[in-house]
């Protein structure tokens, strides 16, 4: 069968100040009709660049240096504007990465449907309409004629994708492009999604090109998968036989760096001891009115505990109050409730508390002060907790970094690295507990992976107990001895690993396991 | 001794003149009807015509009021409301007949009750009129019958024919002089020759004919339209574009402008308003008259007269009369005298100069140009003078009459008397120098009771010497009085008192625009 | 700091920036030495002098030489417009990090105060103060600060809120660290580069603001050679004399020009974005 | 948007007035000049000046007279010009309708040239035409107003005797004389804000340009027009709305230069002359007026920017 989307050789160079940049390198890939394709990448890959060619729609500084794209027999580099605006839309579409941005805030959720199929199907205004509505209805929207009037700020994330793949596919494509459709969104929500989007395809029988960092999930929907690393196509394989016998190196990493909750990463049992227990911990985060106070509840009633040297994992969806208790327990929101540390009650957090409890956070872009140097951002809380500045080499050489990036400005480093420099200087103060506040969730899979180990490592070096919270379950399940479950600002669950699907667990918990991407292999 | 007789014919014959406009020239007779348009510099914000303050504010109140005289351009009196004035020999009291018909606005008639109810009004300090302390030293008003009034004074006062055409000296109704006169800040009920239209004192003020207005010839024009234009260059480019007949006043810095236009005729006339550096008389340094005369010596009158006016004007030789006043005495131009400045200062024991600072308002804005010119002029000598400008209304409260070296600066006055006793004598009005000179004083109070011209010219001749000599104030510069009309604007006379205008007197000729 | 100025003269509005204010500081400078003549100098027969060899750039009503007058002035007009902003910012900094410390209902108080404030336009705010300090050369400078700090206050008010919901300031509360610390080393020196930026482009407001002030009487006062001044005491001779605004006026647009270049080029080159 | 905010919104109106009071009461205190020596000018003799004082309730406690004033204000009643002994509220309102036309007729000219020339700029970024509306915008903020307002007076009305110089006709006193006065200090006062906006516009619009929505609605092939005017202008123009808002505050101070040039009695003038002459309740007026002023118009752009971007909703 020939192949609806055929890409030979394709090159793209990016110009840039420091010179051309290579983007894309000699890809070739192929996808055929009705079938679809997972492209896979880290950021920086090329993989978006590649869904831009396609969609003719490159940036101002990209030069094309040579091979072909295909789509439908037609070769589509150097056709006219108005040819291009045939096919965007009515008969290649797109689905975005970030539903939030990618609907104009300020246009009903019925126009930004009946638009395109004005446009790309003749109808008329009414028929559009109706035909809208009817396409929210199957993309399993309550009410669809009254979100036909309703703004996109409205609806929550998984709603407006709804909306976003729905306009793309009322207007019968021939291909779409999908590109991380469900990175932005909720474990659960971004589950659901995924199975609309099976069903749909079932239905239309629709060619697809799923672009994805997640192998997790193109395992899930591809039926052949591609993988992408700095602008070059390393493999190209049927999801199975990718999975199970990767042939390239970077591929068999990539694969190994995706977690399995089966495959525990950490053996040892912590002890009995108690190193900080939280009592009926609640956060009520409120703003002043000039009439009465308006009060958001941030967390109620948490109690729990952390072991010396353990691991306690905290999932939850975003807004269920997991990263409240990391401010609560670090003092930078006001709690009600007890603090134990060591069995004694924690009244101010003094020296001690601060140095025995310490914290890292989730953006490298925002955690490290882009005015002072690493040396400085980690001389301080050597010097605050009796340290010297003389131990920052190790400091660095035990996060893995060389002692000369004392030197450096934040700036000058990449995410994966700002981080290392984020769990040097937590580990400064040789602290007992460290929380992670969702430190790997802006990283790639790789990075992620390595910054895991470093941590484990460290654990096994000082002994350190770990508030690891996260939203990503098949992480936490490598890694926590036990595991906390926070939903609407409360704990629904606190178990043991081994405890998970045993039956013990929440409803909830259940829900947010089945969730979770099958991982691979 | 003089006859009253004699001062009561003057007058008449004086009077007769000016009611027949141009006579003696062939000028076409007076057109009636039109509308004037005429631009002011400034605001006219007080209405009540016994507290205006400024030009414009003159010039409205000469539209809506009339006094009991009115200055000609020659600085003496014609009738107004009074037709003929008599006075005792010694001068101390006179008796002004009314004429008769005369009516208010409003329609009620005007008497003498309401002479002397305006005039006692402007006598009480209550309502702190400038008048006040303008029109001679009268003791009481009083009205025997409905056309006579009396003017009982506390001296001989020869100068009040010409002192009662101040400006502030309005006749208002009685019931208004005597009870609130606030009314008169938002309307006008006077006798004068236009009544009030509309009032925005920012933008315009507009008067129409008053159809009973003693003098049935005048006015000639239907309407006056008051137009305000706070920038002067904007004023002129109305004037230019037409937009405007008449302007008010010109600045020297747009003359130039005015003169080459085609369409309008520039008005010029010398006059004695002029700009004055006091001094001090009572306090360090300038308690030495050789530190007056120092000073006086280091600047070139000449000059000044370009720094200062842009050459539209006559130097100055320190006293307040120029060639314009009645009195002027010639003297020769004192010259720039550097070694000899330099001499004085040092005897009055400051051989290695003197550090001053000069204080000048900042409107009119000649008064700075005057301050900076001096500063560099006096500094050969060895005077060092900062030069501070300040708004003026800070300079009213805090430097005018109290200050030790500042710029005057100062309308011509109506009569010799008026000025000296305004700023010179030791009970000055305004004791800006506080020169205390019995001499001047008993020479001023000796003119005052005085009938005889010939006397009067020696004593005021002698008087002037004195303020020579003494130098309570340098007085360098004169200005000329500039403004700007259309050609077919007729019979506008620019009085050199400047607070004059006469609207009532000017037609519109051939070639006027048809304003409705 | 080299670094900032390589980046700052990367972007063409910088670069262009640099070179007028370079020529203008040039003129603070060195001005009163390269004056050909006194700047006070009256001369009776120079007056209104056109443009030419005597006086390349003519001379005033006065016979002032224009030239000389302008590069004297200099010293007089971009100080007093840099000070002043400096003065203003500076208020305004302080009561805005205050109120971004102070949080809550302080907060609340002090912006909703500094709101109303700002309803009064600068200018009028300006022209009240200048009025009760006395017209002159301070009086206008504090008028302008005045008139800036409210706005300021806002500006950096806003940016330290923004710097304080940045992970390394709860890492530094998280530390333990005092407020005093907190504030010093690690908001400032984040709240000071926004802040810097628009001061730059507000000192260009503060030439202009100025020169309006002496145009209505209340700024600097002759025969200072300020520029502003300049422009309004030539005003009234434009048609004899034209050069007397438009020299003065090309040097104001020229300098605010500059420091607008600037304070946009400052922008592009403080960005951490394109911090590579 | 609630009721509370509507209330919590007047209120703050309200705060402004109450702090611009005791702002501008303060000021007149202690400026350095008496109202009563101002008034009477060089006239003023000891004697008058005692009955100035004492007719204008100057001789009271600070505290009294400001509580008559406030009671005043609270009544509708603004006081009466010292200077001119007219109740200074309505003079103050009939010219501040002169500069709101003055300030509506600019906005409105503004907006016309500077938000087609800020979308040309941001469509031609780093082009002549991106640079040439640069050029002008960086002109138009660096020249004071009473440098423009000589221009357009120079050319404008000396040398081609299109305009009438200066001054001041109502429309409705004779609406094409009106119109012609108002050409020149409407061009004066919308070359800045033109400069301002189109920089603004510009921004915005390139910001919206790189939207993810944008991309997102060029890629559903949607023609480059609707694009341009569905998807661009509405989303860029929104910010522009509270741009004009705080404009109007630029506008009443800007305006006091140009209407003293164009010698237009607006609110302005009005207070230039009331500082001038230390008219304090003229000034005291004339300053909450401006205030008030200017508080509405916000509150009229937080209302217009709800009714626009639906996003927001005012609890």
């Amino acid at each position: 069968m020939t192949p609806l989307l055929e890409i030979r050789d394709y090159t793209l160079d990016f110009q840039t100040r420091a010179g051309p940049f290579r983007a894309l390198d000699g890809v070739s890939l192929a996808v055929a009709p009705g079938e679809v394709l997972g492209l896979v990448g880290e950021s920086g890959s090329g993989k978006t660049t590649l869904a831009m060619a396609v969609m003719r729609h490159l940036a101002g500084n990209a030069r094309e240096r040579g091979g072909s794209i295909r789509f439908d027999g037609r070769e589509l580099i150097g056709i006219a504007p108005a040819e291009v605006r045939a096919l965007r839309g009515r008969r290649i579409g797109m689905v975005f990465q970030n539903p939030a941005t990618s609907l104009n805030p300020t246009l009903t959720l019925g126009r930004q449907i009946t638009e395109v199929l004005e446009r790309h199907r003749g109808l008329s205004p009414r028929a559009a309409a109706t035909e809208a509505v009817d396409w929210l209805g199957r993309v399993e929207l309550r009410n669809p004629a009254a979100l036909m009037r309703r703004d996109p700020h409205q609806l929550s994330g998984g709603e407006k994708q709804r909306v976003v793949i729905a306009a793309t596919f009322a207007v019968h494509p021939d291909l779409i492009l999908f590109d991380e459709p469900t990175t932005a969104l909720d474990v659960i929500t971004g589950a659901r999604i995924l199975e609309l989007f099976r069903r749909l395809r079932a239905e239309t029988g629709v060619t697809g090109l799923y672009i994805s960092h997640d192998l997790a999930v193109v395992s899930r929907i591809a039926d052949r998968v591609a993988v992408l690393r700095h602008g070059r196509l390393l493999e190209q394989a049927p999801a199975a036989t990718l999975f199970h016998a990767p042939q390239n190196d970077y591929t068999r990493r990539l694969i190994a760096s995706v977690p399995k909750p089966e495959h525990r990463l950490v053996q040892d049992t912590p002890g009995a001891e108690k190193i900080l227990e939280a009592d009926h911990l609640g956060v009520a985060y409120w703003r002043p009115r000039l009439f009465g106070r308006q009060i958001f509840v941030g967390v109620h009633d948490v109690t729990l505990d952390v072991r010396a040297g353990e691991i306690l994992g905290v999932v939850g969806e975003s807004g269920s109050g997991k990263s409240t208790i990391a401010r609560a327990l670090t003092g930078l929101a006001h709690a009600t409730g007890e603090i134990r540390l060591d069995g004694a009650l924690v009244g101010r957090m003094g020296r001690a508390y601060r140095r025995a409890v310490q914290i890292i956070f989730q953006h490298p872009d925002s955690s490290l002060n882009p005015r002072q140097r690493i040396g400085e951002i980690l001389a301080r809380p050597l010097r605050l907790y009796g340290g010297s500045p003389r131990e920052i080499p190790d400091l660095l050489a035990q996060v893995h970094l060389p002692a000369e990036y004392a030197h450096r400005w934040p700036h000058q480093l990449s995410g994966g690295e700002k981080q290392r420099v984020a769990i040097a200087r937590a580990f400064a103060a040789r602290p007992r507990l460290v929380i992670c506040d969702e430190i790997t969730a802006a990283l790639d899979v790789s990075v992620q992976a390595a910054v895991i180990e470093l941590l484990l490592d460290l654990r096994r070096q000082h002994g350190t107990a770990y508030l690891f919270i996260t939203h990503d379950l098949n992480l936490v399940r490598q890694i926590a001895h036990r595991l906390a479950v926070m939903q609407h600002g409360e704990l629904v669950d606190l178990l043991g690993i081994d405890d998970l699907g045993s039956g013990r667990e929440n409803a909830y918990t259940r829900a947010l396991m089945e969730a979770s991407p099958a991982p691979v292999g | 001794m003089i006859s009253r007789r004699q001062i009561f014919a003057g007058a008449a014959v004086l009077g007769a003149a000016s009611l027949v406009p141009g006579l003696g020239q062939a000028q076409p007779a007076p057109r009636r009807g039109g509308v004037l348009r005429i631009s002011v510099d400034q605001a006219a914000g007080v209405l009540n015509p016994l507290l205006t303050r400024v030009n414009p504010e003159y010039l409205v109140a000469e539209l809506l009021y009339s006094g009991l005289t009115r200055l000609r351009a020659d600085m003496t009196a014609e009738p107004d409301l009074a037709e003929s004035w008599t006075s005792t020999p010694d001068l101390a009291e006179w008796t002004f007949k009314l004429r008769a018909g005369l009516v208010f606005h409003d329609g009620t008639p005007c008497t003498s009750r309401d002479v002397a109810a305006s005039f006692t009004a402007m006598l009480d300090p209550k309502t702190a009129s400038a008048a006040r302390t303008n029109i001679g030293p009268i003791a009481e008003v009083s009205a025997p019958d409905a056309q006579t009034v009396v003017f009982k004074l506390k001296g001989g006062y020869a100068d009040l024919p010409v002192a009662l055409a101040y400006t502030n000296a309005k006749i208002i109704p009685e019931k208004i002089a005597a009870g609130d006169m606030s009314v008169l800040s938002r309307s006008a009920i006077g006798t004068g020759p236009f009544k009030l239209v509309s009032f925005e004192p920012e933008r315009q003020i507009v008067v129409a004919r008053n159809e009973h207005y003693w003098d049935p010839a005048r006015p000639h024009v239907d309407r006056v339209e008051v137009l305000v234009y706070p920038d002067p260059a904007a004023e002129a480019s109305a004037l230019i574009a037409g937009d405007t007949d008449l302007m008010a006043s010109a600045q020297p810095s747009e003359f130039p402008r005015l003169a080459s236009a085609s369409g309008v005729k520039a008005l010029r006339v010398p006059s004695g308003q002029f700009l004055n550096i006091n001094m001090a008389c009572d306090l360090k340094p300038f308690d030495d008259v050789r530190v007056r005369r120092a000073l006086a010596l280091t600047v070139d009158r000449e000059a000044m007269v370009g720094f200062a006016a842009q050459g539209f004007g006559t130097p100055g030789n320190d006293t307040p009369l120029s060639p314009a006043y009645h009195f002027y005495q010639q003297a020769p131009l004192l010259k720039r005298n550097i070694p000899d400045a330099k001499r004085f200062l040092a005897e009055a024991g400051y051989p290695n100069g003197l550090d001053l600072t000069l204080v000048a308002s900042d409107t009119p804005s000649t008064r700075t140009q005057l301050g900076v010119a001096v500063r560099e002029m006096a500094k050969e000598a060895g005077f060092r003078i900062q030069v501070q400008t300040m708004p003026h209304a800070t300079y009213l409260a805090q430097v005018w009459t109290k200050g030790n070296f500042y710029v005057g600066f100062y309308n011509m006055q109506a009569s010799a008397d008026a000025i000296f006793s305004l700023l010179y004598t030791s009970n000055a009005a305004w004791p800006e120098t506080r020169w205390k000179n019995p001499d001047f004083d008993k020479l001023i109070g000796e003119a005052r009771v005085t009938a005889d011209e010939a006397r009067r010219r020696d004593i005021y001749g002698q008087a002037q010497a004195l303020m020579r000599e003494g130098v309570p104030s340098v007085i360098p510069v004169f200005f000329d009085l500039l403004a700007a009309q259309r050609p077919y604007v007729q019979g506008y006379q620019l009085n050199p008192r400047g607070a004059v205008f006469s609207l009532d007197k000017l037609w519109l000729g051939e070639g006027a625009p048809k304003r409705r | 700091m080299n670094d900032l100025l390589r980046r700052l003269l990367a972007t063409r509005q910088g670069a262009l920036g640099v070179v007028l204010l370079v020529l203008v500081a040039f003129c603070c400078i060195a001005g009163p030495w390269l004056a050909p003549y006194d700047a006070e100098q009256i001369d009776f027969l120079g007056r209104f002098a056109a443009p030419g060899t005597r006086h390349l750039l003519g001379a005033d009503q006065l016979g002032r030489d224009v030239l000389s007058r302008l590069l004297t002035g200099a010293r007089t007009t971009v100080p007093a417009a840099l000070g002043a902003t400096l003065l203003g910012t500076l208020a305004g900094a302080v009561a805005g990090t205050l109120s971004a410390y102070l949080g809550g209902h302080w907060d609340e108080a002090i912006m909703r105060t500094i709101d109303a404030v700002m309803a009064l336009p600068g200018l009028l705010l300006a022209l009240l103060v200048a009025n009760t300090l006395g017209a002159g050369g301070l009086g206008a400078v504090l008028a302008v600060a005045v008139a800036f700090a409210p706005g300021m206050a806002r500006i950096t008010r806003s940016v330290a809120l923004a710097v304080r919901r940045q992970e390394y300031v709860s890492a530094a509360i998280a530390r333990g660290e005092s407020g005093t610390y907190i504030v010093l080393r690690e908001m400032l020196p984040n709240v000071v580069a926004p802040v810097i930026v628009e001061t730059t482009i507000r000192v260009a407001f503060a030439v202009m603001l100025f020169a309006t002030l002496s145009f209505l009487g209340l700024g600097a006062q002759p025969p200072a050679p300020e520029w502003g001044l300049m422009v309004s005491e030539g005003r009234r001779y434009l048609h004899q004399a034209p050069w007397l605004v438009v020299v003065p006026g090309v040097a104001i647009a020229i300098t605010a020009i500059g420091f607008n270049l600037l304070g946009d080029g400052l922008r592009d080159a403080l960005n951490p974005r394109d911090e590579r | 948007m609630s009721a509370r905010w509507l209330l919590r919104r007047l209120l703050l109106v309200f705060y402004t007035l109450l702090v611009v009071s005791i702002l501008v009461f303060a000021i007149t205190q202690v400026l350095p000049a008496d109202a009563a020596v101002t008034l009477l000018g060089e006239n003023a003799s000891v004697e008058a000046l005692a009955a100035v004082r004492s007719r204008l309730g100057l001789n009271d406690p600070v505290w009294l007279q400001f509580w008559h004033w406030i009671a005043g204000v609270a009544q509708g009643n603004l006081g009466v010009s010292m200077r001119t002994g007219q109740p200074v509220g309505p003079t103050m309102l009939i010219a501040l309708s002169r500069s709101l036309l003055l300030a509506v007729c600019s906005i409105g000219l503004m907006l016309v040239v500077a938000v087609p020339l800020g979308v040309l700029a941001a469509l031609r970024r780093g082009k002549a035409a991106d640079l040439g509306v640069g050029l002008v915008s960086y002109l138009g903020v660096s020249v004071p107003e009473f440098v423009t307002a000589t221009v357009v007076l120079v050319v404008l009305a000396d040398r081609l005797q299109w305009l009438p110089a200066t001054g001041y006709v109502p429309l409705t006193e004779n609406f094409w004389d009106g119109v012609r006065h108002l050409v020149a200090p409407v061009l004066t006062v919308s070359i800045v804000l033109v400069a301002h906006v189109s920089r603004m516009v510009r921004s915005e619009t390139a910001d919206v340009l790189s939207s993810d929505y944008v991309a997102a609605a060029r890629l559903k092939g949607l023609s480059g027009r609707v694009v341009l005017l569905r998807h661009v202008l509405r989303n860029a123009l929104l910010p522009v709305v509270t741009v004009v808002a705080l404009d109007v505050g630029y506008l009443l101070g800007g305006i006091i230069v140009v209407e003293e040039i164009f010698a237009i009695p607006g609110i302005g003038r009005q207070l230039l002359v009331a500082i001038e002459n230390r008219d304090l309740p003229a000034m005291q007026a004339g300053a909450l007026i401006m205030a008030a002023t200017y508080a509405f118009a916000n509150f009229l752009a937080d209302l217009a920017y709800a009714f626009l971007d639906r996003r927001i909703r005012y609890e």
